[in-house]
């Protein structure tokens, strides 16, 4: 008995020492690496608080093991130390309640200050104009339009470095998130309705980006790959874009409105939001509309094994 | 509460003709005056809490006694109204927003509404 | 509708469960035949509206769909572990991962605690029986009928794929044809129906049945509980019952609320959902520091630290619980103000709870603990729910939410809460009252082993979630990227662990049943409440004499004046409800009838639904008022089970 | 339980169970509270949305409305009468009122349905819109539970001809006209919030 008692102790005191552990390793983390201002912020916030929860378990690690270790029942204890109608101490409950109400208050702060930051531009590229791209997710791929360049992808997103991008999101059908976990946290993408996210990218690379919602079958391989390049890079890529991808015609897009999953990117030189915008109250049931019957079917998805990975 | 020994039902008929005037009153109030709509909506809906207020209390003998109930009813009644408060505001509060459901015009009536609703809570 | 389409087929494992429960079902038939029990079940069980068997029925059905959920879990833990096998399809892992989190909350984690609430309830508050027996059997079999309903649904109609929360429009009729979204509807409607009636229930038998001298503040920590639990219930199940019901009406009756035709909002689903879904939790939570409280007071042989202080923190809480489902969707973007809101409102949960944590500390100081099985869990919880908590908060921070949210981190913090809390509190509260229910204690040493398998088992699961999460793992993927594989791995193993801690658990509880010492006593653990103070296995009209208890711990003050509850001079006749088949019958009616609707058989739904009303109206004209036990009978009972 | 009876006071009261079933009725009665707003929240959060379909201030007539909120007004009323009287330990002067009372409840019942049927012919049902969803689904919930309440109160009325006045004809009664009064105040609101300001909005 005694023995299995010290063994569960060992292992209790392991777990706050496991926790400082893996959080020395944890810069590999993709949220807590993030490649820009917005998840910057967030990570900053959330290892502001992971302090404070770290006090609070091995605090409270300390006084269970203290109890538990010094209380037990062995034998030969005798009444020392044994008050078996001690029910109360104003003082001390006093002291534990407000502890964790400073706490709350002061982890309050940050958090509502960062909130009303994320919904503007990061101020680190305040001096440009953002990006705005509209992302709608459709069952199950992305669309990614750029009105200003009037040209419109697929499944992959190239953006400019060291400027904010206005996410305008949407859906045409069931409900999605928008993540792209090392640039900044999610936000529903919904039919009819649009959301406005900000993210930015300080260093160029490939991230990946995905559907943070469940939304049916293809919802796992719901993926995309953000190209973020420097500014010029950039514009050479939409120039590209524009003079070589073909244009979309309304009944290629009703096409691939249809409920699939689809592993190959396409690009487009112009926009479906000529046509469709489905944010707005207009374009809430287009697809709907047009593929009713579509969604009954099953894919039967399976896992394609690949040698590179499907994420590559 | 002596009513029920008495032959004739006073606080019933107290609160019957009230609760008609009160209704009288309020569609008055909605259709026949020249009221600002907040005004209106504020208005009657106080109305309908003191027609309420007679039911449970004129009529449904919310605090009797001999119940044996002791405050439970009155109690849950109340937790009951503030519980139908929470959800109707509070539904109100985090379901505006960005939502155009305006045939006309978009952005504009839409912002309008929220700030609305975020100056009534 | 063809057969075809009204049997599930095409699936390997589907077949398997389907052979399984005809095996089942015809062995159970044939052992209920051979030995002549029919009729024993009928009159002992099936008709019964005594609170104690009734729960032992909860408690039956819970472990079963323990079993059943923990069996779906098992399942997405090996897919997960080995991707490239293709064990589950994306269709089959998300029906796997939908029933998975509907059976644990609904019919799992509420029967087990509404089970050992009325056992224990009117036990510790000196009553002898609920004050509606008939509503409870009727609460029951609403319960049980609501939770086969949403089970058959594995073998026919095909189970519904949406997850537990099962958003709109994803759920709607245009995006989710068939059946399978309709069993969730009604499956969880049937069952919560009889929550609420429940939750009344309780309420009217804690406010009005206690033992005389018995005030609020005198009642048992659990009891205390129970009562807390039942405001959340009463009024947070009535939103549940109109969101269903609206979603029903959504896709069989074609109407808009939810959908994205028709100006349809669907994130009020979410809403609605999450208005009750979050006093939910807290309704499978608050039972469970309830029986903590008890269990820990008990084995630290100490009164409980700062009683009115864990009173109060419970009001808090469920206060507070009604004012933080935003927290739940703060990604759907309704702005930094709203956010900001409930982002402290939900931060502000933190203050009663760790009030709470630090009383049970303060409890075992200067106490003597014995390390029971039931201690063990109650301890185990206090480091685990520690862990689930602190993420909790940081979960609650809206900014910071919008990386956490739909991850693995969410994932493993509510299963830290959840599991730590609730299920151990189950196993605790049954291994605690154990003895009470069944006249025998489990064996130690086995529930040892199936603790220490459960709980290093659920640590190994869970923990390594929180990294993969924040690696930006989603919850709901049925395959995974190489990078996620190694803490994957891991957790399935942990699954293992924590699958072999339930099995040896239940072959506890056969191997207690066969070997363990009769109870003499009725007072098993040396206890301090009322439940204690009546003889084992409890009388059916639980007490003789009713005590009188205006003490903090009656029993404790009652062994210490030497009274017992069985005090020959004052007995007087007992009234007893008498048992009644139309519960059962009414409620296999309404079950008829929800399944036609399932299938949208609208006609036989009709008659089913008028089957329900002519039983309310039998049920009118019946004025049986039940029966006197005789002073001379209650006697002979006591005498027998005092050893007298 | 029916065995401390006692012996002065309302003969709903007397009995244990009676007070234990009125005192869960009134529980009940809060989780009604609960279960409509929960309609009206969903309502008011999908005012406006008609789509396609007229809006309210195009088909709500204030006649209607007005004539319905008064019979069911005086319904209430009666149905306090009838308890008065019971009270006075008059079952025929309980049975008369009570019959009153549901006769004008079967009134407002009926001008619901001429309601919802005129509705239906100018082109806003239950599938047209969300916001007509909501309206109808409200109204509806409210509109079945007079439903039941009078079918119960049929029932009751058969038990009350049978059996006089009993400590259970007597608990059953007062609860029905909890119940009655309460659908009464669950009308004021949606006359009120319904009714009234889809008008002037």
């Amino acid at each position: 008995m005694k023995h299995r008692q010290q063994h569960w102790r060992r292992w209790l005191a392991l777990l706050p020492l496991s926790l400082v552990f893996l959080l020395s390793g944890c810069s590999e983390l993709t949220v807590l690496d993030p490649k820009g201002p917005v998840g910057q912020s967030q990570k900053d916030l959330i290892v502001f608080s992971l302090w404070f929860m770290l006090g609070i378990v091995i605090v409270v690690f300390a006084l269970f093991a203290f109890m538990v270790i010094k209380y037990r029942n062995r034998p030969g204890r005798g009444d020392k130390d044994y008050d078996p109608d001690l029910h109360g101490n104003t003082a001390i409950e006093i002291v534990w309640t407000v502890i964790p109400l400073i706490i709350v208050i002061i982890l309050s702060v940050p958090t509502v200050t960062t909130l009303f930051d994320l919904e503007k531009p990061p101020e680190s590229s305040g001096d440009k104009e953002p990006l705005v791209i509209y992302a709608t997710s459709a069952d199950w791929k992305w669309f990614f339009s750029y009105p200003e360049q009037n040209i419109e992808t697929v499944n992959y997103l190239h953006i400019p470095t060291d400027r904010a991008i206005e996410f305008r999101l949407s859906s045409a059908d069931s409900m999605a998130a928008l993540w792209i976990p090392q640039l900044g946290g999610q936000k529903y993408n919904m039919a009819g309705m649009e959301n406005t996210l900000y993210l930015q990218a300080d260093e160029s690379g490939t991230y990946d980006g995905r559907n943070g919602n469940f939304n049916g079958e293809g919802f796992t391989e719901q993926t995309f790959k953000v190209h973020a390049q420097e500014e010029e890079a950039f514009n050479d890529w939409v120039q590209e874009t524009k003079n070589e991808a073909p244009e979309l015609t309304q009944e290629e897009y009703d096409q691939l409105l249809e409920p699939s999953v689809m592993d190959e990117q396409m690009a487009f030189s112009n926009t479906h939001l000529k046509w469709v915008d489905h944010g707005t109250n207009e374009g809430r049931d287009y697809a709907i509309k047009r593929h009713r019957d579509a969604y009954q079917e099953l894919l039967h998805l399976e896992n394609e094994v690949k040698g590179d990975g499907k994420h590559d | 509460m002596a009513e029920h020994s008495k032959r004739f039902p006073v606080q019933h008929i107290i609160g019957f003709v009230l609760s008609i005037v009160l209704t009288v009153l309020a569609a008055w109030a909605a259709l026949g005056s020249d009221l600002p709509v907040k005004w209106i909506i504020a208005g009657i809906m106080t109305l309908a809490v003191i027609q309420v207020g007679i039911q449970l209390f004129m009529f449904m003998h919310m605090t009797e006694r001999e119940s044996g109930g002791g405050h439970v009813p009155w109690n849950m009644m109340f937790h009951g109204f503030v519980l139908a408060a929470i959800i109707v505001a509070g539904s109100l509060f985090t379901m505006s927003f960005g939502f155009t459901h305006d045939h006309d015009d978009g952005g504009n009536h839409q912002q309008e509404e929220q700030q609305e609703e975020h100056s009534g809570h | 509708m063809k057969l075809d389409e009204f049997f599930v087929t095409g699936e390997p494992l589907v077949y398997g469960g389907m052979v399984s429960i005809v095996l089942v079902t015809s062995a159970v038939i044939f052992l209920l035949t051979y030995f002549k029990r029919w009729g024993w079940l009928w009159r002992e069980w099936l008709t019964t509206v005594d609170h104690k068997k009734i729960g032992i029925m909860y408690i039956l059905s819970a472990l079963a769909m323990l079993f059943r959920g923990g069996m779906d879990a098992m399942m997405m833990r090996i897919q997960l572990a080995f991707p490239n096998m293709n064990f589950l399809n994306a269709q089959h892992y998300d029906e796997i991962f939908t029933t998975h989190g509907t059976i644990m909350i609904i019919f799992m984690a509420m029967p087990f605690l509404i089970g050992l609430m009325n056992i224990i309830v009117p036990l510790q508050i000196g009553a002898r029986d609920f004050a509606f027996p008939f509503v409870n059997a009727l609460s029951f079999w609403s319960f049980f009928f609501g939770a086969m309903l949403f089970n058959i649904s594995f073998v026919i109609g095909g189970s519904p794929d949406a997850g537990w929360t099962s958003y709109t429009p994803l759920s709607g009729a245009a995006m989710s044809p068939g059946p399978g979204q309709n069993f969730y509807l009604m499956g969880l409607q049937l069952s919560g129906i009889g929550t609420l009636a429940t939750g009344i229930n309780l309420m009217v038998t804690i406010l009005k049945m206690r033992a005389p001298g018995m005030k609020l503040f005198k009642m048992p920590i659990f009891t205390w509980s129970t009562l807390v639990t039942c405001f959340i219930i009463i009024f947070a199940f009535p939103i549940l019952t109109v969101a269903l019901a609206l979603l029903t009406i959504d896709r069989i009756f074609g109407a808009q609320f939810f959908t994205v035709t028709g100006e349809g909002m669907p994130m009020m689903w979410a809403n609605l959902f999450w208005m009750w879904g979050h006093p939910e939790v807290y309704i499978v939570i608050l039972p469970a520091f309830g029986i903590f409280s008890e269990v820990i007071a008990t084995f630290a042989r100490k009164r409980l630290f700062g009683y009115h202080a864990m009173v109060w923190s419970m009001i808090l809480i469920a206060g507070l619980s009604f004012l933080v489902w935003v927290h739940h969707f703060f990604t759907m973007g309704a702005g930094a103000f709203v956010n900001s809101v409930f982002s402290v409102s939900t931060m502000l949960i933190a203050v009663p709870t760790g009030v709470k944590i630090f009383n049970w500390l303060a409890t075992l100081y200067k106490s003597k603990i014995e390390f029971t099985t039931p201690m063990m869990w109650s301890l185990a919880f206090i480091p685990s729910f520690v862990l689930g908590g602190v993420t909790g908060v940081m979960l609650g921070m809206a900014a910071a939410d919008y990386q956490f949210h739909n991850s693995y981190f969410l994932i493993a913090h509510f299963h830290y809460v959840l599991i730590a809390g609730t299920v151990f509190a189950c196993f605790a509260g049954l291994e605690y009252w154990y003895p009470k229910m069944f006249g025998h204690k489990l064996n130690e040493r086995f529930g040892k082993l199936a603790f220490w398998f459960f709980v290093i088992g659920f640590h190994v699961t869970f923990f390594p979630q929180y990294f993969v999460g924040l690696d930006g793992m989603p919850r709901r993927v049925f395959y995974i990227i190489p990078e996620w594989m190694p803490l994957n791995v891991i957790s399935t193993v942990g699954a293992f662990g924590m699958g072999i801690g339930f099995a040896i658990f239940v072959f506890n509880i056969y191997y207690s049943y066969r070997n363990s010492e009769r109870e003499k006593t009725g007072d098993s653990w040396d206890g301090r409440t009322l439940e204690w103070a009546t003889p084992t296995p409890v009388p059916f009209y639980n007490f003789a004499t009713v005590p009188h208890a205006d003490k903090y711990d009656a029993f404790l003050a009652m062994k210490k004046k030497g009274e017992t509850t069985f005090d020959e001079e004052k007995l007087k006749p007992i009234h007893m409800p008498s048992n009644t088949g139309q519960p059962i019958i009414m409620m296999a009616i309404a079950a008829f009838a929800s399944f036609a609707l399932i299938f949208e058989w609208i006609t036989l739904a009709v008659i089913g639904l008028v089957g329900v009303l002519i039983m309310m109206g039998i049920r009118s004209f019946d004025y049986d008022e039940g029966y006197h036990v005789e002073v001379d009978e209650i006697k002979r009972i006591e005498r027998e089970a005092r050893g007298l | 339980m029916s065995a401390h009876e006692m012996k002065s006071g309302p003969l709903e009261y007397r009995t244990q169970e009676g007070q234990l079933s009125i005192l869960g009725f009134w529980i009940f009665l809060a989780a009604e509270i609960v279960l409509f707003s929960t309609l009206f929240a969903t309502y008011a959060v999908l005012f406006g949305r008609t789509a396609d379909a007229p809006t309210p201030g195009e088909l709500f007539e204030i006649k209607t409305v007005l004539i319905m909120t008064f019979l069911l007004l005086t319904s209430s009323f009666t149905c306090g009468i009838a308890i008065h009287q019971m009270r006075r330990g008059s079952v025929k002067g309980l049975i008369t009122w009570l019959i009153i009372t549901l006769v004008l409840g079967i009134g407002f019942l009926g001008f619901e349905i001429y309601e919802f049927i005129h509705y239906a012919h100018e082109g806003a049902t239950l599938q047209s819109s969300a916001f007509w969803s909501a309206f109808f689904t409200l109204a509806g919930t409210h509109g079945l539970h007079v439903t039941l309440g009078i079918g119960w109160a049929v029932l009751l009325l058969i038990q009350l001809a049978k059996r006089g006045l009993t400590p259970v004809t007597s608990r059953k009664t007062f609860i029905i006209s909890l119940y009655w009064h309460f659908l009464d105040v669950v009308w004021i609101f949606i006359f009120t919030s319904v009714y009234l300001i889809g008008m002037v909005v």
